[in-house]
Parts: C-alpha cells; structure tokens; sequence
C-alpha cells in the first residue's frame, strides 16, 4: 500500500533556529497518527507542514505522491491547538459553514430545505460533542472546553480525508473527553479517516493511534541550544489501519471523579 | 473645449457664470425677475445663469469651456481666459470699480504708512494691481512693501487679527472691514477711475456662431440695470432682492453701489469702450500682468492680442485673444434688439 | 480604587461628559461679553442673542430659488450630497478594502495606486475636479468620496489583513474558495471596523462639503458659511457650525448603538 | 491556486503595483497631446515638456522673500508646518488616546468634548483661530493639528480600550498601578496602531495645509497651488501635487518600515 | 483559623442564564484547592470573581473578612485558561515587568544593579519552567506549551498570597508537567501561598491539591438548560494546611514515554 502521506527528509527553520531536522514519515492511507513529544519540540509545526500552511526549508513534502501545494484544501481538516473558531459566527453557524461552503458556491450561504437540513446535520454533530444547549451563542460567551468541542465539531462535519488535530482534547474533563474519543474513533473507522494527532496525554496517544510517533531532539549543544532540531526518536506501529482489524472504542468511565478520588 | 480654432456649432442652450459682486447681482436677479425668460422667448433659446461661489474657478470653468460666457474682471479677463489662449469677447462693459477696491491701513491715515508693512491680498488679482498703481502714485515700488497672499473669503477674519495692518480688498468684504474701529481707507479705485472694469465676457466663437445670444445678453443687462436704477419702489424692490441675493443688508448693498460705476445707460458704455483710455488701462494692465509673470512663457507683454472697437489693437495682431466688442451695446444704445 | 478600574455610574458620566463642555461654552460667553462691552458691533464672537436672531432670520426666510426656509433647504442639500459621498465611500472602502485586505494579487496591483490616491489632497486638484465633472452635484459628491474613501479603504484592508492566517486556513479546510472567505469570514468581521471607520470619517466629510460647497453651489451649509463669511456674519456661522456638530454626533451616536446592535460579538471583551 | 493563497514575488508585485499607475499616465498623456492638438495653449492638460519647463523656472528662480529657489523654499515651509502639525497631533493622539482608552473617568470626561472637535469642520471657523492664533505659522500648524488629531486620538483611544481585559488583570496582578498599565501594557502596544494612524492621516495632513496656506501665507507648495490656480497653470499645479504624493509616499514607506523594525511583535502572524 | 476567602451564596448569572447558583466555600490561609467539574460548568468563571474581575450577581465575596474590591491587586496571581502573556514583551520582559512594577512606581523599568538582579531573578525563574534558552524570543515565536510556562513563570515570580490557576498544565507533556507539578508544590510550600487550581487532571487535582472541590449541576431542566446553574457538588477536604503537614513533592517520571509504551 503506498503512502498518503510522505515527509522525506524535511527541515524547518526559523531564522538561525532549526526545529525539525531530518524528518522523514510515510503515512498510510486510514492510519491514526498520535504524535506525542516535549513542548516546543515542533509538533505543531510538523501539522502546518502537512496542512500547507508553511513550507519546509528543505526536503518535501508528498500527498498521494503529489508534492503538496503551498495551500490548504478541504481534503484535509484541523483542529487548531489554540481553539480557533470563527468569532462572528454563532456556534450552529460555526458548524454549518463547512456544509455551506462546497454547496452554495456563489451565495455561500444554503436557503429553504437545503439549508434546513444542513442545520440538522450540524445540530446533531454539536449535540454529539455536547453542545445541544448551546447552538446559538457566539464563541465568546463559551467557556475554554466549549470552544475547543466547537472546533471539533466543525472540523468533523466535513469528515476529511486527513483530519489534523493538535491537542483537540486538553482542555475537556475525563467524561467529556471519554465521549469525544467515541466519537472520533467512529467517524475513524466509518469513514476511512486518515487521522494525525498531537497529544500530551500518553495514555489516550496509545488507546486511540494505531501507531505512536515521539519528535524530540536528538542532539543538543548546551551553547547554541538552537542548533540542533528535533526528529523522530520513536516511531511505533501499534496496529493495522482500521479496515483490517478495527480498534475497539474506548470505554469512558462513566464516574470519573470517584474513580479518581477512591 | 474652447480653443481658438474649435469651430463652434450653432446652438440654443448657454450658461452664463456669475459670483457674488455688487456689479454682478443684476444677473442672477435677472432670472429670478423673469427678465431671463422675457429674452429667451425673443430669440428662441435658453440661458442658464450658474452661481459659482468662487470667484477663480467661476473663470477657470469658463476657460475649460464648461461655461459659454462669464463675468469677470478686465485684468482677469486677460490673464487667464486670453493668455491661456481662448479667444474671448467682451459683450458687455458692465461698470467700473469707483471705490469698490481699496487699500486699509489700521493706525495710520496716509498712505505713505504702508511702508515696509506686510499687505494682505488676493495676489495677482485686481487688488495686486490696486496696490501697483497706489504705491505708484504715492512714490514707492512693490520692493517697499511684502505681499501675503490671502483669500477673498477668508481675508476678513484675517483682517480682524491683530497682526495684520494692512491690506487690500474688495467689496462687500472691503466694507466691513473698513468698519472695524482705527481702520483708514488710504486708497481706493475711486482714485483711479475706469481702471477697473467689470465685464461679461462670452466665447468668441460661440458668439460668432450665436449672435443671438450678445443681442439676449444685451437685453437682459440693460432691462435689469435700468429697473434697478429706478428710485422708485419697484427700483427699491429689485436692489433689495439683489442684496439679499449677496447674502448682504439692503443698506450696505446700497452703499456698495454707490461705488460701483454702473454703465446703466448703453451709449455711455459704448463710449467708454471706443475711448482711447481704454487702450491705455489695458496697456497698463497688461504691463503689470506681464511684470508679475501672468503671461506664461511670454516673452514681451505683447504676447496676447487685443482687438478693440474700431480695429484698433494692442500686442500680437496674429493671436488675437481678447476682444472688446461694442456691436451689442450698440444694439442696445439704438433701441434694435 | 485604580483609575484603571473606575467606572462611573451612568448619572456620573454625564456629568463628567457635559463639564468641560459647558466650561467651554461659559469661557466663551465670558471672552464675548467682555469684547461687546469693548465694542458693541464686534462680529467675532457674537452674543446669543444675535445668533438667535440670525438663525431666526434663516429659519423664517424662504430661499429665493427653492421656496423652503433657507434653514432647512441649506440642511437637506447638505446631507443629501454628504450622505451620497460617504455612501460611495464606504462601498468603495467595503469592496476594495475586502479584495485588497484579503486577496494579495488584488493587493499587489491596487495598493501603490490607493496609497497614491490616499495622499494627493483633493483639494488642490480641485480645478480638474470641477472641469471633469462640472459644477454640479457629482462633483461636490466626488471630492467627498475622493477625500474620505482611501483612509476608508486602507483601514478596512489593514483590517483584513490581518485576521489571523488561522481563520483564513481553517475555512480553506472547510472547503471554502477565495469567495466564500471573503463574503462569510472577512466582510462579516471588517463590518464593525467598517462602521468605526465611516465615525472616524465623518469629520473629514464635513470638512470636503464645506471646501465644495464653498467653490461651486448655491444652497447648503457650507455654501451659506462660506456666503455670509465674507461680512464676518460669526453670529450664523457659529449657530450653523454648532448644527452642523450636532447632526454629526446624531451619527456618530446612531452608527455606534447600531454596530452594538448588529455585531454584538465584536463588542463582548474576549474571554 | 486560489487567489487569497496566491503570493507573488517581489518583481511580480512590483509590476502588477506599477501597472494601473502606467497605465493612469498614458492615459492622461493621450489625453494631453489631443487636447494640444486642438488647443496648442491648453493650459489644463499641460504635456510633460510644459511642465518641465515650469518646474525648471522655479527650480531656477529664487524667492524674492527668501533668496532660496522657490521650490525648495516652498517644500521646506511645507514640510516644516506639517511636520509640527503632526507631530502634535501625534502628541495629543498618543497622550488623549492612552488615558481615553485606558481611563474610564478620562474616557467619561473627555470622549463627548473629542468627539465634539472630531466633527467641527474646523476651516468653518477659521476667522475665530485668526482672532486667537494670529495669522503666522501657529495658526496654520494648529490648523493641521485640530484636523488630523482628533480622528486619531480617537483611532488610538478606540484600539487601547480594546485591549483584552486580561491583560488588564494580568498587569494589576502583578503590582502595576494606572500609571504603569498605561506606560508598560497600553502604550508600547498602541505604538505600531499610531505609526498606522499617522500613515492614514497624511493625506488629510496635506489636505489641512494646503487649506492653511490658500487662506494666508506667502511661501509654501499650497500657496504656490492656489497662487497660481489664479490663472489655472495646471504645468505647475501637477507637477507640485506629484512632489507633494512623493514625499508622502516616501513618508508612507519609511513609516512603514519603521513600524515592522522597531515592533516586530506587531508583525508576526500570531500563532 | 478564619477564612482567607469566603463565598456566601454566590450567584452568577449571565443574562438569563444561572452559570453558578448558592455556592458557598471557605478558602483557608496556606490551601492548596483543586476545582474539577465538567466543561462549561463555571470553573472558570468561579476564577474571575475572585479576581474580582467580575462581580457575582448575587451573594458576596469576602477576602480577608472584608468585601473584595471589584479590581484586581498584587495579593493575587493568576494564570488564565488561555495563556495570556504580553504580546510586545520578550519572555525575559514580560516575567521581570511583576518585578519593576514594585520597585519603580514611576519609571516602570528598572536601571543598572537593580535590573540586573531582576533580570536574575526572571532568568532563573525561567530556567525552572524550561524556558532558559528562549529569553529572547516573543510570545508568537513560542509554541503553545512554551507560552503557557512563560504565564507560570510571570505568576510565580511574584509569589502572590493567592495563586489562581485555571489548567494551568493542560498544554504540557507528562515531562515537563511533573517539572512544573514540583516546582508549584516547592512555592507553595516555602511561601505558604494558598492556590486555587481548576484542572481537568483528575490525579493532578488530587496529589497536588489539600482539597477537591467538584462543581457541577444538581439540577437539570431539559427544556431549559439555562436556568440551573452549577455548585459544590463534592468538597473533599484531602490533607491539612502545608504549614501543619508538608505534603510530599510529587516524584516525576523520568521517562514517561517508556513508562506509557511499555
Ligand atoms: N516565528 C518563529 N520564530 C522563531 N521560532 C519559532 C517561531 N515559531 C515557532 N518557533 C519555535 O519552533 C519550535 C516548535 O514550535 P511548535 O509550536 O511546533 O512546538 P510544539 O511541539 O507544538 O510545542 P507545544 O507542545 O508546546 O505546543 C518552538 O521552539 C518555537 O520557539
Ligand atoms: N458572556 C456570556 N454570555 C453568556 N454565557 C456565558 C458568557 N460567558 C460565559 N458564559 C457561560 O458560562 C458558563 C461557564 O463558563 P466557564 O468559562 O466558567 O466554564 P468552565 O467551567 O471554565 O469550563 P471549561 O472547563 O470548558 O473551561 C458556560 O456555559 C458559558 O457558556
Ligand atoms: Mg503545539
Ligand atoms: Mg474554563
């Protein structure tokens, strides 16, 4: 099977600094990435990479064996790790612009039957990510947690090829967060998802990845901390890709605190 | 655009411009008495009669040939519309400045005093040469004093500041400055008689193809100046109308009129326009214009020709721009239009 | 309590509001009473009572070419063509404020010509103004237009500019092409910054009417000032200036009320 | 590649930038040359080789006030005036603007008297600044001053209160008073917004100038403008207005450049 | 001993929406508090009244047995959900500005021996959050984790009595939060601080915390999901204060990718 996704041996730099360094990745069509590393090794900037939103100073980067174009597509989603929501938007309208966009191409905008039923669409996906109650307020009357579900919820409608997720999780409490991996291991397996995922939390990088990606630097010189970069220093193969043996949903518990607090 | 050469169709529709002065406030009554209307039915076309609150640009749109004819001043006339090489007619020789421009000095009574004073005023306009030719008859030179340039709207509120002691303008702003306490008039156009002329000016070859439109001009003019020369109510009426038309009081209006030189009667214009003195202010004129550099790129004051009643001319014969053509005043004077 | 935390209760910020305003105002009354008793006939500062009768006079005068009262013909004349002027304006700033903000092809090509256009003054091609477009209303509307529109455009576009490039990618991945940001994710957020800029606007529109009108017109308020300056009338220029303050404000007050009614996310505080 | 996406390179901008410029001239050029061909004195339009020719005589002739060449003369008093302007209004914007944005007794007190100026056209009471000011150099700078300062003083006051309230709350938890809120938080971040708000009021700068120098002066670019508007010598007119755009222009860029070196943070896509 | 901060059914409300109804809570001096509770709860907004940066709409809040101001003073510290830095100061910049402030009430900055000892200071601080290499940088030229140190670094250089901490780890790798974990419990304890830390770490809450408060709702109206707000559902009092018994410093993993891999 070839490679969605190549990286060989690609380099980011800022300025003097160099951030990634030799970075080379095949990623399989159907495969969930967890990338796991320490703050401010690159993991972010490895997502922009494959997102087109910066290229890198050397080396390429393939989609489908295409080099990737300087741009961004709706092949691919994002969960940015700051939530990034659109502020004017309300949160139903949030959602449904994914669905409006590719169907209305001049209006940019669904009216009548079309546009009511987009909005079901998008009121279930929020009512799966648990905010039901909230389909008419704006970003910023929502608290941390609600705008990064928000986020995830308007990146999933659209069910991308590569959906991209950096930290999409961190600030979720165990229950919610428990239904969110439900959810997108679903949608995962329903759908063929290829997925590529930064996380902090170890744990959840195993239970939901059919393989665990670790970027830290190799080398580093105590004088000039910015000289050398980070690569992959682990690269494990969990399981195959979810059309061969699908991975079993994770089980949230349903009592988090108590369980913690025994 | 009106060039010389730009051979003009014959048509039924002009524009006349016109800006607040007390010489010219017969036109925009004109129209509003009816009198317009009264010679447009006559000769069978029409005759817009357009305010332009500034003066300079009501004569830069009459150069650029958004307008068929306006009033302006003799030297201006020269100056801009004939030195920028549109050939122009002067139909109607409206009047003379009589002390409707003047010279203010504030804690001084002579004009002698105006020595090594700053002078505000509108440069290169009438009131530039006022102060050429006041500065001549009282033995000084334009080296004696500085000039500010200053705007026609504005020069009253300089005037009341009290760093300025000095300066020249005209009326209805020469007025009221001349009211302000501690302030002399030293000289005024009164003291040069005839110099400063008040005309309407027409395209020369819209005229040429046109002629209807002098003998309209004519008509409206006189009718209107005659009614409100009339020292009777209906006289009182229109000058009252005219006053509020300036935006001005009855009196004051009054009281610039009394310095204005109107030619109400045609045959003395028609005199005035065939006398030898009007060749002479002109060569004056032009000869201050030429000094202050309003003759672009000539290179001798006759670089712009005037043709005058008679065939008499002054300057370039070839290039003739300027014309003063007495034929509708005529008209008027004969009792033919 | 910091200045930095002291809000003060709506009773107290009209007081504070109306003070200076109605120290100015006694200032003047003082300095012109005082200059009357020097000189009875001074025109500078006039006293109330000659403006009220100026404006009297103008309020119960008919205008001599349209019929209505000189007052209320100067007033509509002038909004009409400010209204105009910042109507073309703010299209222009909404349209090529969008393409130039968000498009950099768009933004390449026009933004050397708008700053161009941005810093001639209008005022001193005046003459080519009024040659090209007339003495009529175009071109009292144009030198408005011309005047406010390019700060008007490059403010909108510095706008755009610069949303945060994570906007602009996020709705790239939801499938949206360089239309569909502009119209859903540029012109809805460039909106209120639209309406500060035609506040902003206001003063400078003003002050193109007044320099048109004071060329070529012979109605509106600027006209009128312009008309009975040359006889130092302060006592209607005042009054019409102080009108001319109030109808602005009236705006000013109206178009914030409605950027807080139609964009109430763009006036929350962030969380 | 869809155009929002579609950067070009710095030759291509520089042609697509100079293109609609190019192609203005020509434009203008062909115009020029058929209006000589009817009228060879056509003094609206005037061919590049009048107003060489123009500029040449007064790059040639000195000032009979000063002894300087009139150009040069006039582009210094010019810029003299408006540097002052601006420089006080940039005062005032940087001042007003700090404690009205981060203020709320100040904002209360003095956003309704700055509104007020805002929109006071001020060239409407021009006669009351010569009453105070005189009519030398401070009532043209104070001209310039009053017209740009209160947009931007309003501009800046608008951009500090938008602050995010967290900042706010950081800074006072960390032991900072009004004073320093304003002079570490507030001001450093409203810097790269008053170079923006100085970019945007050249052009009405200009405009107040010019106004300033037609209504009284006797050196200057605008003097010379409206001197020589008397007999429409549009050969010096365009070309004075083109030297006026340059240097504007030139202002615009170094402003600019000032802006991203001396705040970079200003100027880093957010990440 | 009396209550540092108390709140006496306290209410806040949102137009018509009730966030928290009747909370009631007594924060003793030296506490280590630890607030968990769903997304979109009120955690947060529990925060912001004790701030004082907004007020509750009903019920009081008491610091020190004396209403608290509604404005924002040195005795509290705060690092907010989003990491909140100045934008326009360095790194070394924005942790000394909690130092110059003090000292120079009228100049803000501080010159010669005195920046040089702040300058230390910060420095040295920042060496504990990991950031001793990126003094110089921006804000924006940092990546998420490194941004939300820097705002542990700027509250923590200030030793303020309270400290308030809302997820104040959500962007770390297990590495460096164990770091952070230390160096928190270190201050705590030498400074007798008293912390109130909302997290979604439910472990966290509980090795870091002397105390566990749980907010949530008890009541549900599902036509109206507005109209009930949440509250002190658990209040686990853990430990006492660390003047009486020093809790032990939580003993970071070294290696935690081997220790989740294996
Ligand atoms: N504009 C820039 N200039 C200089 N350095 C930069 C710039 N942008 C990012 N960096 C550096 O790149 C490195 C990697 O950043 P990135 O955001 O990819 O880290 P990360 O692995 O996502 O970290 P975290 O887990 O904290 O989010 C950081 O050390 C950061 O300082
Ligand atoms: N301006 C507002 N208008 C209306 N509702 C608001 C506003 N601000 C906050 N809320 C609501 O208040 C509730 C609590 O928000 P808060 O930020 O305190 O939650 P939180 O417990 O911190 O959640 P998280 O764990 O996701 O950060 C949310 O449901 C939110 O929708
Ligand atoms: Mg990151
Ligand atoms: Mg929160």
């Amino acid at each position: 099977m070839s490679a969605l996704l190549s990286l060989r041996n690609v380099w980011v730099e800022y300025g003097e600094k160099v951030v990634l360094e030799k970075v080379n990745l095949e990623v399989s069509e159907g495969a969930f990435l967890s990338i796991i590393g320490p703050s401010g090794a690159g993991k972010s900037s490895l997502l922009r990479l494959i997102l087109g939103q910066e290229a890198p100073t050397r080396g390429q980067v393939l989609l489908g064996g295409e080099p990737l174009e300087p741009q961004c597509g709706p092949d691919r989603g994002v969960v940015f790790q700051r939530y990034s929501v659109f502020p004017h938007m309300s949160v139903l309208g949030n959602v449904m612009f994914g669905l409006e966009c590719p169907a209305a191409p001049i209006a940019a905008r669904l009216f009548g039957s079309a546009r009511r039923k987009a909005m079901g669409e998008a009121a279930a996906m929020l009512h799966a990510v648990g905010l039901g109650d909230s389909l008419n307020l704006y970003p910023a009357q929502m608290s941390g947690g609600m705008q990064q579900r928000l986020a995830i919820a308007q990146a999933l409608i659209k069910r991308p090829r590569i959906l991209l997720l950096d930290e999409p999780f961190g600030a979720l409490d165990p229950g919610i967060r428990a239904d969110m991996h439900g959810l997108i291991t679903q949608l995962w397996r329903d759908y063929g998802l290829t997925i590529v995922m930064v996380t902090h939390d170890i744990k959840e990088a195993f239970t939901l990845g059919t393989r665990v990606l670790a970027l830290d630097k190799r080398r580093h010189d105590p004088h000039a901390p910015h000289r050398y970069g980070a690569t992959a220093v682990y690269d494990l193969p969990l399981r195959t890709a979810p059309a061969v043996v699908p991975p079993a949903p994770p089980q949230p518990d349903p009592n988090p605190l108590s369980a913690a607090a025994s | 655009s009106g060039g010389a050469s730009a051979p003009a169709e014959k048509k039924t529709e002009f524009s006349i411009g016109w800006s607040i002065y007390a010489g010219w406030m017969p036109w925009p009554y004109a129209q509003q008495a009816g009198i317009v209307k009264k010679w447009e039915d006559k000769y069978h076309l029409k005759i817009k009669i357009v305010q332009v609150n500034d003066y300079v640009e009501s004569i830069n749109q009459y150069t650029a040939g958004k307008l068929d004819g306006v009033t302006l001043a003799n030297m201006d006339a020269l100056t801009i519309p004939a030195a920028g090489g549109k050939d122009t007619t002067a139909v109607i020789l409206g009047d003379y400045s009589n002390g409707n421009d003047g010279v203010l000095l504030k804690g001084a009574t002579n004009l002698s005093a105006i020595k090594g004073r700053s002078v505000n005023l509108v440069e290169l306009s009438v009131s530039h040469y006022l102060l050429a030719r006041a500065l001549e008859k009282g033995g000084m030179t334009m080296t004696d004093v500085k000039t500010v340039n200053t705007a026609d709207a504005d020069i009253v509120g300089a005037f009341a500041s009290p760093d300025v002691t000095a300066a020249v303008a005209w009326n209805p702003q020469l007025s009221v400055m001349r009211a302000q306490p501690g302030v002399t008039q030293v000289f005024s156009s009164a003291d040069i008689p005839g110099e400063i002329l008040d005309l309407l000016v027409v395209d020369s070859a819209t005229l040429k193809a046109n002629p209807d439109l002098g003998k309209a001009l004519a008509g409206i003019w006189y009718d209107t100046v005659q009614l409100m020369m009339k020292q009777d109510a209906s006289g009182k009426a229109a000058r009252a109308a005219m006053a509020k038309l300036a935006g001005a009081a009855p009196e004051t209006f009054d009281s610039q009129l009394k310095t204005t030189f109107l030619y109400t009667d045609p045959k003395a214009a028609v005199a005035a326009a065939q006398s030898p003195a009007l060749v002479t202010t002109m060569t004056r004129v032009r000869d201050f214009s030429f000094a202050k550099g309003l003759f672009k790129g000539a290179t001798s004051a006759d670089a712009v020709g005037m043709a005058f009643p008679g065939g008499k001319t002054l300057g370039d014969a070839q290039h003739v721009t300027l014309r003063f053509d007495d034929s509708y005043m005529k008209l008027a004077a004969d009792g033919k239009l | 309590m910091r200045w930095i935390n002291w809000h003060l209760s709506k009773r107290d910020r009209l007081i504070a509001g109306g003070a200076p305003i109605v120290l100015l105002l006694v200032i003047y009354l003082v300095t012109a009473v005082q200059r009357h008793a020097a000189n009875p006939s001074d025109k500078i500062l006039p006293l109330p009572s000659g403006m009220a009768k100026a404006i009297t006079d103008l309020l119960t005068t008919p205008d001599p070419l349209s019929g209505h009262l000189v007052f209320w013909a100067d007033t509509l004349a002038s909004l009409q063509r400010l209204g105009l002027g910042l109507g073309i304006a703010t299209l222009f700033a909404l349209v090529l404020g969008l393409l130039i903000g968000a498009l950099p092809p768009v933004r390449a090509a026009l933004s050397p010509l708008v700053t161009g256009i941005a810093v001639i003054p209008p005022i001193a091609l005046l003459p080519i103004l009024f040659i090209a477009l007339g003495l009529g209303e175009t071109s009292k509307i144009v030198l408005i237009a011309i005047g406010v529109a390019p700060v008007m455009v490059r403010d909108i576009a510095a706008h755009v500019g610069s949303l945060p490039r994570e906007q602009i990618i996020k709705a790239e991945t939801l499938g949206a092409n360089s239309w569909q940001i502009i119209v859903r994710v540029a012109l809805p957020q460039a909106m209120p910054r639209l309406i500060q800029a035609i506040r902003l606007a206001l003063g400078p529109a003003w002050v193109f009417l007044i320099s048109a009108e004071a060329v070529a017109s012979d109605i509106g308020l600027g006209y009128r000032i312009f008309l009975v300056r040359r006889y130092l009338a302060m006592d209607v220029i005042i009054p019409y200036v102080a009108w001319i303050a109030l109808l602005a404000i009236l705006a000013d007050l109206v178009l914030a009320a409605t950027s807080r009614r139609m964009f109430p996310w763009a006036h929350e505080a962030a969380r």
